[in-house]
C-alpha cells in the first residue's frame, strides 16, 4: 500500500508480521470452513474431530494477534494507516475467531448426524457451504491485497448467502413437518445452516473492515431487507 | 580487533606512556602560572622594596630667629616686605649654629647641602601666613637633603665600627689632628689599603689581558687598535696602584677612592688621611671638633664602606648628619610632601599632588566624552542597526582601533586637536580627549558584549506582548546589560589611568610645579598624570627619584586597584542571572 | 549667579513645562481613557519637551560658534556687551517656545509621539556611532597629511625611508642639510622593533598559552579563582611600571649575568630587558584571549574525547586545540600587534641608539620610542625631523591595522563556528 | 517547487477565519522559505502546524504578529488578515498588533523582574489600568487564567526567573495572555520542558482554548495529536495538508502526510 | 481505581466519557435481552417492535464507541490501564451490541411465534432468559465498579445457563417430536434459547473483559465441558 | 526518604547481566541525587531509564563509564559490575573502562576534525590499529555499522561538523563503536533532533542491538517505548520499576509508575 518503508524497519515487520497472521489466520478459518461442511456432506467424524482440534490453533492465533494489538498500541503509537491496519488486524482476527467457533460448531454436530439417517437437504448445506467458503475465501484476499473493489463486492453477496438460508430453512421445515423422525437431525441441520448463515455474517464485518483498512472510511450496512413470513429473522 | 581482551591489551600497553605525556603537560601548565606569578610578585617587590624609603622623611628641625630686620626688611610687616626677606640666610645661620666650627667656604657649601634652599619659600609662606612670628624664634621643620635622607635611611653606605682599647693621644681639637698610639692599632687598615689595591689592580689586569686577546682574535683595525690601547691604559693604571700598594705597608695615604676610616674620639671626629709610623699614627682632618687633646682609652675607629668617590654624600656631610640627628633635631616621620606637594626639583620636597589632580581632570573628561558616547554606540550597532555596509564599516573600525597602539591616538591628538582646532597644549581637556578616543573601544566592545549576553529570548519576550525596539533596549536590555557596561567603562577608564604614551605628544610631559586647580578652569591650565609623573621621575638625576617613583607607582596602583575593585564591587551587586 | 547658570535654569523650566504640557493635553484629548490613547502619555510629554529643547540648544550652539565674529561685529556699537551677554540666552529661549508652540498643536489621541520620540532616540544613537568612524577619519588623515609633508621634505625619497640603513633624524635639523639621504633611514627602527617583539612573544606564547590551558582545563574553582586576578593583575599594570621594573631591575640584572657569563658589551638599555619585560605584560594578553577561546570550544566536546577514553592532555592537544587554533592564532596576532605598538617600555628600557644589531644584550630603538624621541620637547612643526614622527606613525598604523584585520578576521571565523 | 498540491481544507475551513492567510510567501535574502500559503485558522480552538525542521511552519507563524519584522533579511508577501484586518500593511503599528496577538517562544523567557512585574509590564507600557488596584486585578486574573496563581500568589515580588521551567512557561503564558490578546501563538513551548511540566501546558493550552484563537507550532505529533483540533502540516515550505486533527491522525489524504505522520522519512 | 486526575482533564474526561458509554450501552442492551423475554413470553408484538427499533440505538452507540475508542488511540496515545480501558471499551461495546443483535432477533422470533400456538416451554425459556439478565447485570456492575471478584463470579456463572439451554434443547426436540405442529414455533423457541446461550457466551466474555481491564491479565477459559449426546454442541 | 520500596526486576532479571549495579548511591556534594541502585541489565538489549527531571536517570548512567569523575563534587558509593568487574575499583582506569563503554550524548559533538578523524580517533589514542589499512577498515566497518557510510563514503576528509544534526548523531555512535565497546550509553540522543532525525537514530539503535548492551536514558516515554526490550523508571532518585518494556507500558506494578505513564502528575 506504502510503497516507502518504515523508517524505524522493526515496526514495519511488525505490521507486516500482524497482517500475515491475520492471513494465516484467515487461512485457518477458510479451511477449517471448508472441512466442517465436507464434514458434514460426507459424515466424516474423523474430519469433525480434526476440526474441533484445529479450532484450538486459531483460539490461540486469535489470543497472539490480540496481545500484539496491543502490544503495538502500547509501544508504537501507530497513527493513520497502521492504526488502521492494527485495528482492521484485532476486528478481523476476532471474527475470524467467531468463524472457527461456528465451523468448530457445525463439526460438533455431524456426530448427532452420524448417529441419524441420512439428511437429505446435505445438498442445499453444501451448496451454501461453498457459497460461505467462497465469500470468505475472497474477503481474505482482499485483505491481503488491500483491494477495496473486492471487499465491497463480498459485502455486497451476502444477500445471497440470506437467501439460500431462508429457503433452506423453510425446506427444512417442511422436512421436519413431513418426518417426525428426521427432526432432531433436521434440527441440527438448521443450526448448521444458521452457524453458514452467521459465518457469512462475519465475512461481511471482514469486508467492512478491509474497506475501512483501506479508505478509512465505514462501510454503512444497507438497511435491513423486510424478511418474509416463514423465513428466519437473522 | 573485535575481540575484547586483545583490545583491552592494546590500550593497556599504550597506558604508562600515554600518562608519562600527561604528567609532562601538566607540568608545562604548572610552570607557566609559577613563572607569570614570581615575575609578579619580582615585580611588585621589587618596586615595594625601593619605594620604601620615600614614605618616610627625615625631617631637620632647626631653631631660627626670625630677625625682624632679615625678614621684615621694609619693617611695615606688609606681604609685599615679607616676601622681600632674606629668609635662606636665616635657615644658613640656623645650620651654622650648630657646627660653629664650620668656617671654610667650601665646607659651609656642604653644609649647606644638607637641605635645599627651596625650603625658604616654605618658611616665607609660614610667615607671610603668620607675620606674628617675626622677631620669635621658632623651631622651623623642613625635610633634610635627599642624599641625607638616604644616608639616615642606610641606603647610601654601610659602617663598621671597631671599639679601640690602646691609649690614643690627640695633637690638637680642630684643623689637622694627628692621633698617636702607643701600638699599631691603625696597622690593619693599612693592610686593607693594601689587599684592596691589589685587587684593583688584578682586576686590571685581567681586563687588559682579555682585551688583548680580543684584539689578537681580530682582524687588524681600528676596533682591535681600540682594544689594544685600551689595554695598554689599563695595565698602566693597575703598575700605578700596584707601586701604592707595595709602599703602603710603611705610610699610606688613605685616598678617596678607598674606605673612608674616621676616628671618633673625645666627642670629636677625625678624618683619617694619612696613617704613617707603622699603624702608630693616624693623621687626618677634624670634621667634628675634639673636646679636649687629653689621651683617651676607649675610642673609635668607624669604617665608611663605600669609597666618598662613589656616592654624593661627604664625610663631613656623614658626620655632621649624624651629629644633627644624635642632637634629636632629625626625626623620621611619614612623608607627607608625597602626597600634598606637586613635582619639585628636589626630591625631599617631590610630590604627585598635581599629577593626581592632573589625572583626575583628565579622567574627568574622558569618562564624560568615552562612556556615553561608547555605550550609545554598542546600543546603536546590537539593538538598532540594520546589517549593511554602513554598520559593518562601523564595525570593523572599531574593532581595529581598539587594537590601534595607543601612541597612534597621541599622534591624532597632536596633529587634530593641538596643531588644527588649536587647543592647548598640556592640557587635561586635550588629554581627556585623546585618552576617550583611546577608551572609546573598550567601552563599545565591553558594552557590546553585555548588550550581547542578554539572551535574545528577552528581548522576543518584550517584542511579544507588543514594546517598541526602543522600550524593549530601555526597559529591558540595558537594565541587564548595566553591571556589564559599568564593568567595561571603568576598566577601560583604568586603562586609560596608567596610559603614558598619548600623553607624551600633546605635551603632558612638562614639568608643573604647582598644582592644577580642580575648577573647571584647570582642564586648559598645563598639568601632568600620575603615569606621565612616574615616566618623568625615573628620568631623574637624583637617585632619590628611584624612590619616588616607585612610590608614585604605588599610588598609582593603589588608584587602579581602587577602580578594579569599585568594578568588580559592581559586577557582584548588580549581576543578574537569567 | 552666573548668565550660564540663569540660562541652564530657565531652559529647564521650559523643557519640563513642555513635558508637563504634553502630558496634560495628551490626557485631555483621551477624554478620560489613557488606554485608547496611541501613545502613552509621558511619551507626548517627551515630545514635546525635545521640540522645545533642541531649537534652543541649537541656537545656544550657532551662538557659541559664531560668537568671535558676531563679536568683532558688533564691537563697535555702544551697549554690545548687555547684548553679546543676553542674545544667545535669549534667542535660544524663544526658539524653545517656538518649537514647542509648533509641536503643540500635534498632541491628539491617535497621535504617534511614541514613535517621534523613538526616531529621535535613534539618531542620537547614530550620531554617536559615528564619532568612532570620524575617529579612524582623524588618525589616517593627520596621519597621511603630515606624512606627505614629510616626504615631500625628503624629496620624496619614500624608498630612503623605508629601506635605509641609517636613521639619524638630528642631522635633519639643520638647515643645509634637510632631506640629506641616509637621515631618515628606517630600517634600524624596524629591526629593533622587530627583535623586541619576537622576544615578547617567546616568552608571552608559550607561558601564556599553557597558563591558559592549565586554568581552563586542569585548575580547580579555587585555582582559578586565586590565578585568575593575579593574572589580570598582570595585565592592569601600566606600561609604564613595566618600564620602571625594566629599567630598573630587569636590565640591571641581565647586564650582571650577561656580563658573569662573558657578554661583553652588555648594556642595562638592552633590546633582550625590554623585550623580557614587554613578554610578561603580553602573557595575561595572550592567556585571556586564549582562555577565551578555549572555553568557547563547548564542553560537549571535552567529554566525547573523556567519553572516549582520551587522557586530558590528549583531550586538550588533540581536540580542543585544534578546534580553538584559529582563535588562538587570532590572539597571538593581536598579541604582537600590541607588543609592536608598545611604547613606554621600550622608551624606559630598549634605550635609543639606532643600532643595526642582532645582539640582544645591546640596546635598540623601536618605531615607538623614536616618534616619542621626536615629539618631546619643543617641536617645530616644519621641520622633517618632527613630520618624520608622523611617518613613522603611519608606518605604525599600517602595520597594526594589517595585522588586527587579519587577526579579526581569523578569530570572527573561529566564532561563528561555535555561535 | 513551484508547482504543488495544496489540499484545501474543505470540510472544516470556518466560515469567518479568526487570522486568513492568504498567498503568504516568506524570503529569507533570496531564498524562499514559504510558498503561497493560504489558511483560515478558526477562532477559539488550538490550530497545530507540525512537519519537518525547517518545513516553514514556525516562519508562518511569526509572520501572524510580524516577528519576522525583527529579522534584517526575511520579506513577507500576501495578505496575512485578523478578523478581516490587514496586518502586513504598512500602516499597521507593529507594537498595536503584537499586543493583539500574543507569543509564547521555545524557551522561557520570563523577564528577571518580580513576577508580579513580568505580568503588569504589558499592561503598562499599553496603558491598559488606571490604577494600581486595575493592575492588581489584571495580575491576578490573568495569573489564575494560566492555572499559576495558587503557585505564586503568596510570592508574586520574587523573580520570575526563580520558578521552574514549567512554571516559567505558564508565567510567560500569563504575561501574554494580561494583554487581552485575540491571538496566541505558541512556538514549541514545551520542547524544552519534561513530561510533566508538557503536560500541565498542555492541560493549560486545552483550557485557554475556550477563550482563544490558540496556533501553535510543535515538533511532536503526539503533542499536536493531543492538544489540537486542527492541524495544518507543512512541507518543504508548502501547506501540504489543513483539516481537522482526528482526520488527518487516522486518516490523512496527502501521501507525504501519511509517510510524515506514520514515520516513513526517506 | 486511580486517586489521581489525569493531568490533562480533557484525557481523563474522554477516558470517563468511554466507560460511562459502554455502562450506558450495557444499561441499553440489558434492558433489550430483558424486554424480549417479556416479548416471547407474553406473546407481545408491540414490545418486540419497540426492541427492534432500540436495538438501532445500541448499533449507533457501538459505533460511537468504536470512533471514539479509535480517536483516543489516535489522539492521545494512551498507556498501561488507559490502554487496557480503552480496548476493554471497545471489545465490551462490540458484546454488547452483538447482545442487542441477539436481543433483536429473539423479539424478531415472536412475531412468528405469535402466530402459533402458545408454546408450554415459555417457562424455561422465561427462567433461563432471567438467569441470563441477571448474569449481564452483575458483569456489567463488575465493569462499573471494577470489581474483578464480581467479574469471575459471573463468569463462572456461565455453566449454569449453559445446563439450562441444554435442557431446554433436550426438551424442545421431544417436544417436537411429540406434536409436529408444534415444529415451527418449537424451532423458533429452540433458536431464543439458543440466542440466549450466546448471550450468556457475550457476558463471558465481558467478563473476561472486566478482568483484563482491572489486573492487567487475561482469565483463560476453563477447558470445555465434555457435552453429552442430546445436549447441543456450543 | 532512606525507606523505600524497590521493584526487584523478578521475571526478567537476567542470569547473566552484563552490566549489575548494587547499591549505588550517588551524592552531589552534601545532596544525595541517587539512593541505593540496585539492578542487573543485560546484553545485546537496549535498556531504557525513564523518569521525571531530576530523577536521577542521568546520574545512574554516568557511574557506568565513570563520568561522574569528571563532575568535582559527585561521589559514587556502592558496586558497579561490567562482566562481573567491579567498575568504581581505585585501581580500574577510567581511559580502559571508557574504551569498553561508549557513551553518546545529548548534543551530537563531533570533533571539529574531518568524518574519518572523528572516527579514527580512538582507535588511534589507543593504539588499536597498526597500519593505515588496518585504521581505513575500522573507518569504514563503524561507518557502516552506523549507517552512514553510504551518505559520506565520498567525503570522508570533510569536516564532521558540516553534516546533519541527525548525521553528526550517527558519526558520534559511529565514533563511539570504533574503538569496540561492550556497553553504549546514550544519554537523550534525541532530545536536540527533529522527528525524523530521531526515527533513523532509533533504527540504529534497533539494529546495533544484537551486538551491544546499550542503555539509554530519555525524556520521551514514546521513545522508551519503541527502542527498548527493558525499561527501567526511576523517581526522586529511586528505581521504583524495572522490567519488561511492554510489561511497563502496558501493565506497571508500581502506582508511581502508572502515574508517570498514564499521565497523572501531582
Amino acid at each position: 500500500m506504502n510503497v516507502q518503508p518504515h523508517t524505524v524497519k522493526a515496526f514495519g515487520e511488525e505490521l507486516n508480521q500482524l497482517s500475515s497472521d491475520v492471513a494465516r489466520m484467515g487461512g485457518l478459518a477458510e479451511a477449517l470452513v471448508a472441512d466442517c461442511i465436507q464434514a458434514v456432506v460426507r459424515r466424516d467424524g474423523d474430519l469433525a474431530a480434526s476440526i474441533i482440534d484445529r479450532d484450538k490453533q486459531v483460539d490461540v492465533m486469535e489470543r497472539e494477534i490480540e496481545k500484539r494489538v496491543i502490544r503495538i498500541i502500547a509501544l508504537r503509537q501507530p497513527m493513520a494507516t497502521d492504526l488502521r491496519a492494527t485495528i482492521a488486524a484485532y476486528r478481523i482476527s476476532h471474527d475470524l475467531e467467531r468463524i472457527g467457533d461456528l465451523a468448530k460448531n457445525i463439526a460438533r454436530r455431524t456426530h448427532v448426524l452420524n448417529e441419524s439417517e441420512p439428511v437429505v437437504l446435505t445438498r442445499g448445506v453444501e451448496r451454501m457451504g461453498k457459497l460461505v467458503v467462497g465469500h470468505l475465501h475472497d474477503t481474505l484476499n482482499a485483505y491481503s491485497s488491500g483491494a477495496v473493489d473486492e471487499a465491497v463486492t463480498a459485502w455486497r453477496a451476502d444477500e445471497e448467502v440470506d437467501e439460500h438460508y431462508n429457503s433452506l430453512f423453510r425446506e427444512l421445515l417442511t422436512y421436519m413437518m413431513e418426518d417426525p423422525r428426521m427432526i432432531s437431525s433436521s434440527t441440527q441441520m438448521l443450526f448448521v445452516a444458521k452457524n453458514l448463515e452467521r459465518i457469512g455474517d462475519h465475512c461481511t464485518n471482514i469486508a467492512e473492515m478491509v474497506h475501512y483498512l483501506v479508505t478509512g472510511e465505514e462501510l454503512h450496512r444497507a438497511p435491513p431487507v423486510p424478511k418474509s413470513d416463514l423465513s428466519d429473522p437473522a | 580487533m573485535t575481540d575484547a581482551t586483545s583490545i583491552r591489551e592494546a590500550v593497556e600497553r599504550r597506558l604508562a606512556k600515554r600518562y608519562r605525556a600527561e604528567a609532562r603537560f601538566r607540568s608545562f601548565g604548572i610552570a607557566a602560572i609559577c613563572f607569570a606569578i614570581a615575575v609578579l610578585l619580582l615585580l611588585l617587590g621589587s618596586i615595594g622594596y625601593q619605594s620604601i624609603s620615600a614614605f618616610t622623611v627625615n625631617e631637620l628641625s632647626l631653631p631660627v630667629t626670625l630677625e625682624r630686620e632679615r625678614v621684615d626688611p621694609r619693617g611695615d610687616g606688609s606681604p609685599e616686605s615679607l616676601r622681600a626677606g632674606s629668609y635662606n640666610g636665616i635657615l644658613q645661620d640656623a645650620l651654622r649654629e650648630q657646627f660653629p666650627s664650620v668656617t671654610e667656604r667650601a665646607q659651609l657649601r656642604e653644609l649647606f647641602a644638607l637641605y635645599t634652599p627651596l625650603n625658604a619659600a616654605r618658611l616665607l609662606n609660614e610667615v607671610a601666613e603668620n607675620p606674628g612670628l617675626v622677631g620669635q624664634t621658632i623651631y622651623f621643620d623642613m625635610p633634610i637633603s635627599d642624599h641625607a635622607d638616604l644616608y639616615l635611611q642606610g641606603r647610601i653606605t654601610d659602617s663598621v665600627r671597631a671599639e679601640q682599647s690602646v691609649a690614643a693621644s690627640p695633637s690638637g681639637v680642630s684643623g689637622e689632628v694627628s692621633i698617636r698610639t702607643d701600638e699599631p692599632a691603625f696597622a690593619s687598615l693599612m693592610a686593607a689599603a693594601q689587599n684592596d689595591l691589589t685587587e684593583r689592580a688584578e682586576a686590571l689586569e685581567r681586563r687588559a689581558s682579555r682585551y688583548r686577546n680580543r684584539a689578537e682574535g681580530m682582524d687588524a683595525g681600528s676596533a682591535a687598535e681600540r682594544l689594544i690601547s685600551d689595554a695598554a691604559t689599563a695595565e698602566a693604571q693597575a703598575e700605578v696602584l700596584r707601586a701604592s700598594a707595595a709602599s703602603a705597608l710603611e705610610e699610606t695615604s688613605l685616598s678617596s677612592d678607598l674606605q673612608s676610616r674616621l676616628v671618633e674620639i673625645n666627642g670629636g671626629v677625625v678624618k683619617v688621611e694619612t696613617i704613617s709610623q707603622g699603624g702608630r699614627v693616624a693623621t687626618g682632618r677634624a670634621l667634628l671638633p675634639l673636646v679636649s687633646a687629653d689621651a683617651a682609652n676607649s675610642w673609635t675607629i668607624r669604617t665608611i664602606e663605600v669609597p666618598e668617590t662613589e656616592r654624593r654624600f661627604s664625610d663631613a656631610q656623614i658626620v655632621w648628619t649624624d651629629a644633627l640627628a644624635d642632637a634629636g633635631l632629625v626625626t623620621e616621620r611619614f612623608n607627607t610632601y608625597l602626597f600634598t606637594n606637586a613635582d619639585s626639583r628636589e626630591p625631599e620636597l617631590a610630590g604627585v599632588q598635581g599629577a593626581l589632580i592632573g589625572s583626575i581632570l583628565t579622567m574627568f573628561v574622558t569618562m564624560l566624552l568615552a562612556v556615553p558616547i561608547g555605550v550609545f554606540t554598542a546600543i546603536y550597532l546590537e539593538e538598532f542597526a540594520p546589517k549593511n555596509k554602513l554598520t559593518d564599516l562601523i564595525e570593523v573600525n572599531i574593532n581595529n582601533l581598539a587594537a590601534v597602539p595607543s601612541i597612534v591616538f597621541g599622534l591624532l591628538g597632536l596633529a587634530v586637536f593641538i596643531n588644527f582646532f588649536g587647543l592647548p597644549r598640556s592640557a587635561p581637556l586635550v588629554g581627556g580627549m585623546v585618552l576617550a578616543l583611546m577608551t572609546l573601544p573598550t567601552v563599545i566592545i565591553s558594552s557590546r558584549a553585555a548588550l550581547k549576553a542578554v539572551p535574545p529570548s528577552i528581548r522576543e519576550a518584550a517584542l511579544g506582548v507588543g514594546a517598541s525596539r526602543t522600550q524593549t533596549v530601555f526597559h529591558h536590555v540595558l537594565p541587564l546589560a548595566l553591571p556589564g557596561i559599568l564593568t567595561g567603562s571603568i576598566i577601560g577608564l583604568a586603562q586609560a589611568l596608567g596610559e603614558t604614551a598619548p600623553l607624551l605628544m600633546i605635551g603632558m610631559v612638562a614639568f608643573i610645579a604647582d598644582a592644577p586647580s580642580l575648577a573647571p578652569g584647570g582642564l586648559t591650565e598645563p598639568a601632568t598624570v600620575m603615569p606621565v609623573q612616574i615616566y618623568l621621575w625615573s628620568d631623574g638625576a637624583e637617585r632619590a627619584f628611584e624612590a619616588r617613583t616607585a612610590a608614585a607607582i604605588i599610588v598609582l596602583l593603589a588608584l587602579m586597584i581602587a577602580f578594579n575593585a569599585l568594578a568588580v564591587f559592581l559586577r557582584r551587586r548588580f549581576e543578574k542571572r537569567w | 549667579m552666573s548668565v550660564s547658570a540663569i540660562t541652564a535654569l530657565t531652559l529647564l523650566v521650559l523643557v519640563s513645562a513642555g513635558f508637563y504640557l504634553g502630558r496634560t493635553r495628551a490626557v485631555a484629548s483621551a477624554s478620560g481613557k489613557p488606554a485608547s490613547l496611541h501613545s502613552l502619555p509621558n511619551y507626548h510629554g517627551y515630545f514635546l519637551a525635545i521640540w522645545t529643547a533642541v531649537p534652543a540648544l541649537l541656537v545656544l550652539g550657532l551662538c557659541a560658534v559664531f560668537s568671535g565674529s558676531i563679536q568683532s561685529a558688533v564691537s563697535a556699537l555702544p551697549a554690545a556687551n548687555i547684548l553679546l551677554l543676553a542674545g544667545p540666552p535669549v534667542a535660544a529661549l524663544i526658539a524653545g517656545l517656538a518649537g514647542l508652540q509648533i509641536a503643540r498643536g500635534r498632541i491628539a489621541q491617535r497621535f504617534r509621539a511614541r514613535n517621534h520620540v523613538e526616531r529621535f532616540i535613534g539618531l542620537i544613537l547614530l550620531l554617536s556611532s559615528v564619532i568612532a568612524i570620524l575617529t579612524t577619519v582623524g588618525i589616517v588623515l593627520s596621519l597621511l597629511f603630515e606624512s606627505l609633508r614629510f616626504f615631500e621634505a625628503i624629496n620624496w625619497q619614500i624608498q630612503d625611508f623605508l629601506f635605509g640603513l641609517q636613521w639619524s633624524p638630528q642631522i635633519a635639523i639643520r638647515e643645509d642639510q634637510v632631506g640629506q639621504t641616509g637621515a631618515f633611514g628606517a630600517v634600524p627602527l624596524f629591526a629593533g622593533t622587530a627583535m623586541i617583539t619576537v622576544i615578547a612573544m617567546l616568552i608571552a606564547a608559550p607561558v601564556g598559552l599553557f597558563a591558559a590551558i592549565y586554568l581552563s582545563e586542569y585548575a580547580g574553582p579555587a585555582t582559578r579563582r586565586t590565578v585568575k586576578p593575579i593574572l589580570e593583575i598582570l595585565a592592569g599594570i601600566p606600561t609604564v611600571v613595566y618600564g620602571f621594573f625594566a629599567l630598573l631591575t630587569v636590565g640591571p640584572a641581565i647586564r650582571a649575568a650577561a656580563t658573569f657569563i662573558g657578554v661583553d658589551g652588555a648594556v642595562t638599555q638592552s633590546a633582550l630587558s625590554a623585550g623580557l619585560v614587554m613578554g610578561v605584560m603580553i602573557i595575561p594578553f595572550v592567556s585571556s584571549l586564549s582562555d577565551d577561546v578555549i572555553n568557547a570550544v563547548p564542553q560537549s566536546l571535552r567529554d566525547g574525547a573523556y567519553a572516549m577514553g582520551a587522557t586530558k592532555s590528549e583531550t586538550v592537544r588533540q581536540v580542543i586545540l585544534p578546534a580553538a587554533l584559529p582563535g588562538i592564532v587570532g590572539a597571538l596576532l593581536l598579541a604582537v600587534s600590541r607588543a609592536v605598538g608598545e611604547t613606554m617600555i621600550v622608551v624606559m628600557a630598549a634605550g635609543q641608539g639606532a643600532n643595526l644589531t642582532a645582539n640582544p644584550f645591546e640596546s635598540v630603538t623601536t618605531i615607538t620610542v623614536q616618534i616619542v624621541m621626536l615629539l618631546t620637547g619643543d617641536q617645530e612643526f616644519d621641520s622633517p625631523k618632527t613630520l618624520s614622527a608622523f611617518a613613522l606613525g603611519l608606518v605604525l598604523f599600517a602595520f597594526t591595522l594589517a595585522l588586527n584585520v587579519i587577526a579579526l578576521r581569523v578569530v570572527q571565523k573561529y566564532r561563528e563556528k561555535y555561535d | 517547487m513551484t508547482e504543488k498540491i495544496q489540499t484545501v481544507y474543505h470540510a472544516n475551513q470556518p466560515a469567518n477565519p479568526k487570522v486568513a492567510l492568504d498567498g503568504v510567501d516568506v524570503f529569507y535574502g533570496p531564498k524562499q522559505a514559504v510558498f503561497g500559503v493560504t489558511m483560515g485558522i478558526p477562532d477559539r480552538s488550538v490550530t497545530a502546524f507540525i512537519g519537518p525542521s525547517g518545513c516553514g511552519k514556525s516562519t508562518v507563524l511569526r509572520t501572524i504578529n510580524r516577528m519576522n519584522d525583527t529579522i534584517d533579511i526575511a520579506r513577507v508577501t500576501g495578505s496575512v488578515k485578523i478578523d478581516g484586518e490587514e496586518v502586513n500593511a504598512k500602516d499597521v503599528d507593529p507594537v498595536i498588533l503584537r499586543a493583539r496577538v500574543g507569543m509564547v517562544f521555545q524557551k522561557p523567557n520570563p523577564f528577571p523582574k518580580s513576577i508580579y512585574d513580568n505580568i503588569a509590564y504589558g499592561p503598562r507600557i499599553h496603558g491598559l489600568a488606571s490604577s494600581k488596584s486595575e493592575l492588581d486585578d489584571i495580575v491576578e486574573t490573568s495569573l489564575k487564567k494560566a492555572g499559576l496563581w495558587n503557585e505564586v500568589s503568596d510570592r508574586l515580588d520574587q523573580p520570575g526567573t526563580g520558578l521552574s521551567g514549567g512554571q516559567q512557561q505558564r508565567l510567560v503564558i500569563a504575561r501574554a495572555i494580561a494583554v487581552s490578546p485575540e491571538v496566541i501563538l505558541m512556538d514549541e513551548p514545551c520542547s524544552a520542558l519534561d513530561p510533566i511540566a508538557t503536560a500541565k501546558i498542555e492541560e493549560l493550552i486545552d483550557e485557554l482554548r475556550e477563550n482563544y484563537c490558540i496556533i501553535i507550532v510543535t515538533h511532536s505529533m503526539a503533542q499536536a495529536a493531543r492538544v489540537s483540533q486542527h492541524t495544518a502540516f507543512f512541507h518543504l515550505g508548502d501547506l501540504v495538508e489543513y483539516g481537522g486533527t482526528e482526520e488527518i491522525f487516522t486518516n490523512p489524504h496527502d501521501q507525504r502526510t501519511q509517510d510524515y505522520i506514520t514515520g516513513r522519512f526517506g
